[in-house]
């Protein structure tokens, strides 16, 4: 799998993630100039990675999503090419289109920074191919604007078509209130786009992605990507 | 000529920020404040541009393609000499 | 001459510009008899203020041990450097921004943050983990949860942008803070050890480059703002605010260090306090150089301003570079990849002057070397401390046990930090092998399987209480939680926050607790490698409790034996190691204070050989494999370190051979808890024993409770109350 | 009774945010953008306030108080029915 992340300025989880995929695949990630106006032709998964594109200023992720190689992320991503984007990539993603619905602020308006607990709710895609449906896995968040919203006419055509990849549950796997960091819709932490290609979510899999760092939950989905895109 | 541009939420979007700060207000001892809506105010700048017009056209473009987000935002445009 | 050059100099200027009538006397023999012009004496000002000359403190900071076989640099750089081999530097330094921050919570505290980083990264440092080490006033003090609020968010704002993570830090209350608090902010980078930047200028000639942001008005007179005292009139001063701007400082490193990676740097400094005057000063200073500057070349983000006001702006994120010869383009290249500005805005000369010109005139010349060499030292008069009596546990009032460990798991000083180091991106840069909330922030070195530990520690009350006790106090415990995960400690740096200077009793408490902190890094092995002074920390005559805050930094060989205060296991045994014989030191303690309501007597005395022994001991232990889990005893001794172990474990503990106030929140020192698989128990307590360390089995972990005597607390009615404090604090309205 | 408060920066201090979006503006094609400056726009509702000085003067004391940093920060009331 040839794997390349993008690099807006402000980004700063652009080198965890191509640490991670890196552990898993045993190649080298290629790192994307935002300036750039293409990509390598044979990239088989664009990483978004999460931090301050622009500063996050304005709205987070609206100025990056009108950079130069989002043009060409949105073609491919139309193409069928897989897209993972975390964090501040999720937001990116939304402000260009990708996938539906804002990211706004967390419900008590401060940046959280913790482990979550995540509730698997697809098992068919290229990400999430290792998990099962149900499973209950531990993955940081480190955010401020996580609150995912969409009317509800898109929350219904996302449950409905099977397209919520993640919610925010407690450590029994129970999606409660209390569970949800910072008050997203239906505890929506991570979603699909229609063909299960692109997917956009708040938690950093990256971060728990060697048990030197206290989990390895997120490793699954950089070794499932690995094994469907091989 | 300038540009004043006022980014509001559209209704029915839940304003964390204006909960918030009504309940901060509240507890500063304001209890008759019954809302408040939390938008961006921006000034743009555009010394060049003698047509009201075409200054405020533009203006709108800019809002529609970045200023605001129109999923979850309205935007007006006044120009001001 | 322009308006502001020529304009004469009036008592008063002198005044506001803060120079004593002799500094000012200093001034015209510098000059040989010519008098300054505004700019001049913008420049004298700046580079005698507190801040910049360390004038009060220098005398006493010379007398710091700051030398050691792994030592690369010690004090006088923008950091300090030691060696963590591998070819590998660390870098740090901590400084403080604590009247902005009173002024300006959140911009202070986020250019508090600003400023250190760039300290690091100068000299050629990744920067890879942020501390900080706050003190704010009594929590009912109307102002306190507005400061606290703001400077968190400042910190996290500033932080988590430029993508640092911010691993550890401290918080304390106390009332003498109400009007000056104090922020702390200290980081640690990485470098190569043969690509560490120098700020010595050399080679006349060579091009002084300006990058970063643009020069505004900000904060003019920000460096002689942060060494006067406050008034109740000090909301006036505002306007010197800064504002930062972390997006363009995560910039601005990433295109440092792509510059460091060429060869085109001959020396770098960031633009600190005084920005534009200290640096290119200091810069032609310390390279015995001169330096020429063309001050239309400077970018200006404002109209019409003049070079006062530019060599005083503390505007944020810009660094001032000598370049080699012929080195322009390429370096100009990468800040414009960056969307940075980039000017080569002057020279260096061999004249041994700073000349600046505006508009083709020359608008300052000033001696460079006199100029430093005149800077005024003082030896200020100072009384030592009286000492106090030492409180017999038979004093003090029994209370029963759980009602005093409920009060102290949820006082202000012990409670959970948790609302705030959730705010702080802790775990960006995956390196994070031990997050807050433990007694050293772990962060491993990036692509290897060794790691930094880094804590920050101040025991204020104490200092007050006896300066020297304290400063070897404030030392010890940074070295010992850098034990207590496992690592070896290697270095400090220290933030020296005190009231006025000019009063003898205050100067006493500077010296004796720099004394103190000597007397530590001595018998610890464990050198001062940079550090800063805040001085005038008072309101309206009343200081500050004497804080100088230690960073200390250590090095884990092998991050498989990092050691967390978690319980691990049921039924392992419980060590406390470290414990003197006539141990029960109740005078100063939190138990005193919190559960008493008394705040008296000798602090407990740090006996540094013991603390040697032990720590030594305790470490070998643990990279034996032997030690399940570890944390050193402090603020609120043995009960308190007890529960935070069994909160983190999720597992209780039931106590046997301890009892009596004395032995259960004294806060004697040197003292740690380890656990230890059962079946080690008796042979690890034989070897303490041989080595000549006092040691014993104080229980075993497990249960849902803390079990002594009989009775029990539940862990979870301790959690509620030990998470509790803050959130409950923050989210009722003042 | 509704307050409209606008939330300016005070003028020479660094509108950081502002600076990136002309930037942004700029490479989206509007490079006649001179300067754009980021303000905030807050609506207080006030419905049981039926005396317009009296509303103007607390939504004042707010700004004062909450709405605005005024240490940096400049802000104008205007109140409407
Ligand atoms: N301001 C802060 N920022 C980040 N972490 C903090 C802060 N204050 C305290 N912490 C963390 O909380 C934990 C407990 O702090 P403290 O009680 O000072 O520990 P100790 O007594 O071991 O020195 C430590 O891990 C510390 O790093
Ligand atoms: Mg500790």
């Amino acid at each position: 799998m040839r794997a390349g992340v993008i690099v807006f300025p402000g980004s700063n989880c652009d080198r965890d993630i191509a640490v991670a995929l890196e552990q898993s695949t045993g190649k080298p990630t290629t790192m994307i100039w935002h300036q750039d106006t293409d990509l390598p032709s044979d990239l088989d998964l664009i990483a978004v990675p999460g931090g301050f594109s622009y500063g996050d200023y304005l709205r987070c992720g609206a100025m990056a999503a009108h950079s130069p190689i989002m043009r060409e992320v949105k073609r491919r991503a139309d193409q069928g090419t897989r897209v993972l984007a975390v964090c501040n990539g999720f937001q990116v993603i939304t402000e260009a289109g990708l996938l539906p619905g804002v990211l706004m602020r967390n419900k008590d308006l401060r940046f959280i920074c913790r482990d979550v607990h995540l509730k698997v709710e697809d098992s068919q895609s290229a990400f999430t191919a290792k998990y099962k449906v149900g499973d209950v896995i531990r993955v940081p968040i480190a955010h401020a604007e996580g609150n995912y919203f969409a009317d509800a006419e898109i929350l219904k055509e996302l449950e409905s078509e099977g397209r919520v990849a993640f919610r925010y549950c407690n450590d029994e796997g129970e999606v409660t209130d209390a569970a949800n960091p910072n008050g997203s819709r239906n505890n929506i932490a991570g979603i699909f786009n229609k063909s299960r290609t692109v997917l956009g979510m708040m938690p950093h899999p990256e971060r728990l992605a060697d048990k030197k760092l206290g989990g390895n939950d997120g490793r699954a989905m950089f070794d499932a990507l690995v094994e469907t895109l091989a | 000529m300038k540009a004043k541009v006022h980014i509001t939420l559209k209704n029915g979007v839940l304003d964390p920020q204006g909960k918030a700060v009504e309940h901060a207000l509240h507890g500063l001892g304001f209890p008759e404040v019954a809302g408040v809506r939390q938008g961006k105010y921006i000034e743009v700048d555009l010394p060049k541009q003698k047509d009201k017009a075409q200054a405020k056209a533009d203006v709108e473009k800019m809002c529609k393609s970045l200023l605001a987000n129109t999923v979850i935002e309205n935007f007006s445009v006044e120009v001001v000499d | 001459m322009n308006h502001s050059s020529s304009k004469r100099i009036t008592p008063e200027d002198i005044k506001t510009h803060g120079l004593s009538e002799d500094e000012y006397k200093k001034v015209l023999e510098v000059l040989g008899g010519r008098e300054p012009n505004m700019v001049e004496l913008g420049i004298f000002s700046v580079m005698w203020s507190e801040h910049c000359s360390y004038k009060s403190s220098k005398k006493w900071l010379k007398t710091l041990p700051t030398t050691a076989p792994w030592v690369i640099c010690g004090p006088g750089e923008n950091a300090g450097v030691i060696d963590i081999g591998d070819g590998l530097a660390a870098i740090f330094k901590m400084e403080s921004h604590n009247h902005p921050s009173f002024i300006e919570p959140y911009q202070g505290a986020a250019t508090g943050v600003g400023g250190i980083l760039r300290d690091v990264f100068t000299m050629g440092a990744r920067p890879i983990a942020n501390m900080n080490a706050l003190r704010f006033g009594d929590p009912k003090h109307p102002k306190t949860k507005h400061l606290v609020s703001g400077v968190v968010a400042g910190i996290s704002g500033y932080g988590n942008c430029v993508g640092v993570p911010t691993v550890g830090g401290e918080v304390n209350f106390h009332s003498s803070y109400n009007g000056n608090i104090l922020v702390n902010a200290m980081t640690v980078g990485l470098a190569q050890q043969d690509k560490i930047f120098y700020s010595a200028a050399a080679g006349a000639g060579n091009p002084v480059v300006y990058v970063g942001s643009k020069t505004g008005r900000d904060g003019i007179h920000g460096a002689t703002m942060a060494s006067a005292e406050f008034d109740a009139n000090s909301d006036e001063k505002r306007p010197t605010v800064q504002v930062g701007d972390p997006f363009t400082e995560k910039l601005l490193i990433e295109a440092c260090m792509e510059l460091m990676a060429t060869d085109a740097i001959q020396s770098i400094q960031d633009m600190g306090a005084a920005g534009l005057t200290s640096s290119s000063f200091e810069m032609a200073s310390k390279g015995g150089m001169g330096v020429e500057l063309n001050m239309n070349a400077v970018p200006q983000r404002e109209e019409g301003m003049t070079p006062y006001e530019m060599m005083l702006s503390e505007s944020q994120e810009r660094m001032l570079i000598i370049l080699k010869p012929g080195k322009e383009d390429l370096a100009r290249k990468i800040f414009e990849k960056w969307e940075l500005d980039f000017a080569v805005i002057g020279h260096l000369t061999d004249t041994g002057r700073m000349v600046l010109k505006f508009n083709g005139e020359t608008v300052c010349d000033l001696p460079i070397d006199p100029l430093a060499q005149a800077s005024p030292e003082y030896d200020r008069p100072w009384l030592a401390s009286t000492k106090l009596p030492v409180i017999a546990a038979g004093d003090v009032k029994n209370v029963p046990w759980r009602d005093a460990l409920k009060t102290l798991m949820s006082c202000p000083d012990i409670a959970s930090r948790r609302w705030v180091w959730e705010q702080y991106d802790h775990m960006v840069m995956t390196d994070t092998a031990q997050r807050p909330g433990g007694d050293a922030a772990v962060v491993r070195i990036h692509g290897s399987n060794r790691a930094l530990a880094i804590s920050t520690d101040c025991t204020p009350r104490y200092v007050k209480a006896d300066p020297h006790e304290g400063g070897k106090q404030a030392v010890a415990e940074t070295w010992r939680n850098i034990t207590a995960v496992g690592a070896r400690p290697l270095a400090i740096t220290d933030n020296l926050n005190f009231g006025n200077p000019q009063k003898p009793e205050i100067m006493g408490q500077i010296v004796e607790a720099i004394q103190g902190i000597g007397d530590a890094c001595i018998a610890l092995d464990y050198p001062v490698i940079s550090g800063n002074v805040s001085l005038y920390n008072e309101t309206d005559g009343t200081p500050i409790l004497p804080t100088p805050a230690i960073g200390g930094v250590g090095l884990l060989d092998n991050l498989d034996h990092m050691t967390t205060l978690a319980f691990k296991a049921e039924g392992e045994a419980i060590l406390l190691v470290g414990e003197k014989e006539d141990a029960g030191w109740l005078g100063q303690s939190l138990y005193l204070r919190e559960v008493c309501g008394e705040e008296k007597g000798a602090p407990p005395p740090v006996d540094l050989a013991h603390e040697r022994k032990v720590g030594d001991f305790v470490r070998g232990l643990i990279h034996s494999g032997k030690v399940t889990a570890c944390h050193d005893l402090s603020d609120g001794g043995l009960v308190v370190a007890l529960t935070e172990m069994a909160l983190a474990g999720k597992l209780g503990c039931r106590l046997e051979n301890v009892a009596g106030h004395a032995a259960l929140f004294g806060e004697d020192q040197g003292r740690y808890i380890v656990t230890v698989k059962a079946s080690d128990a008796i042979a690890i307590l034989q070897a303490m024993k041989d080595a000549g360390l006092p040691a014993k089995q104080i229980g075993a972990v497990g249960g849902s409770t803390i079990f002594l005597a009989g009775e029990s607390v539940e862990l979870d009615a301790l959690r509620k109350l030990h998470e509790g404090w803050f959130p409950t604090y923050m989210a009722t309205a003042s």
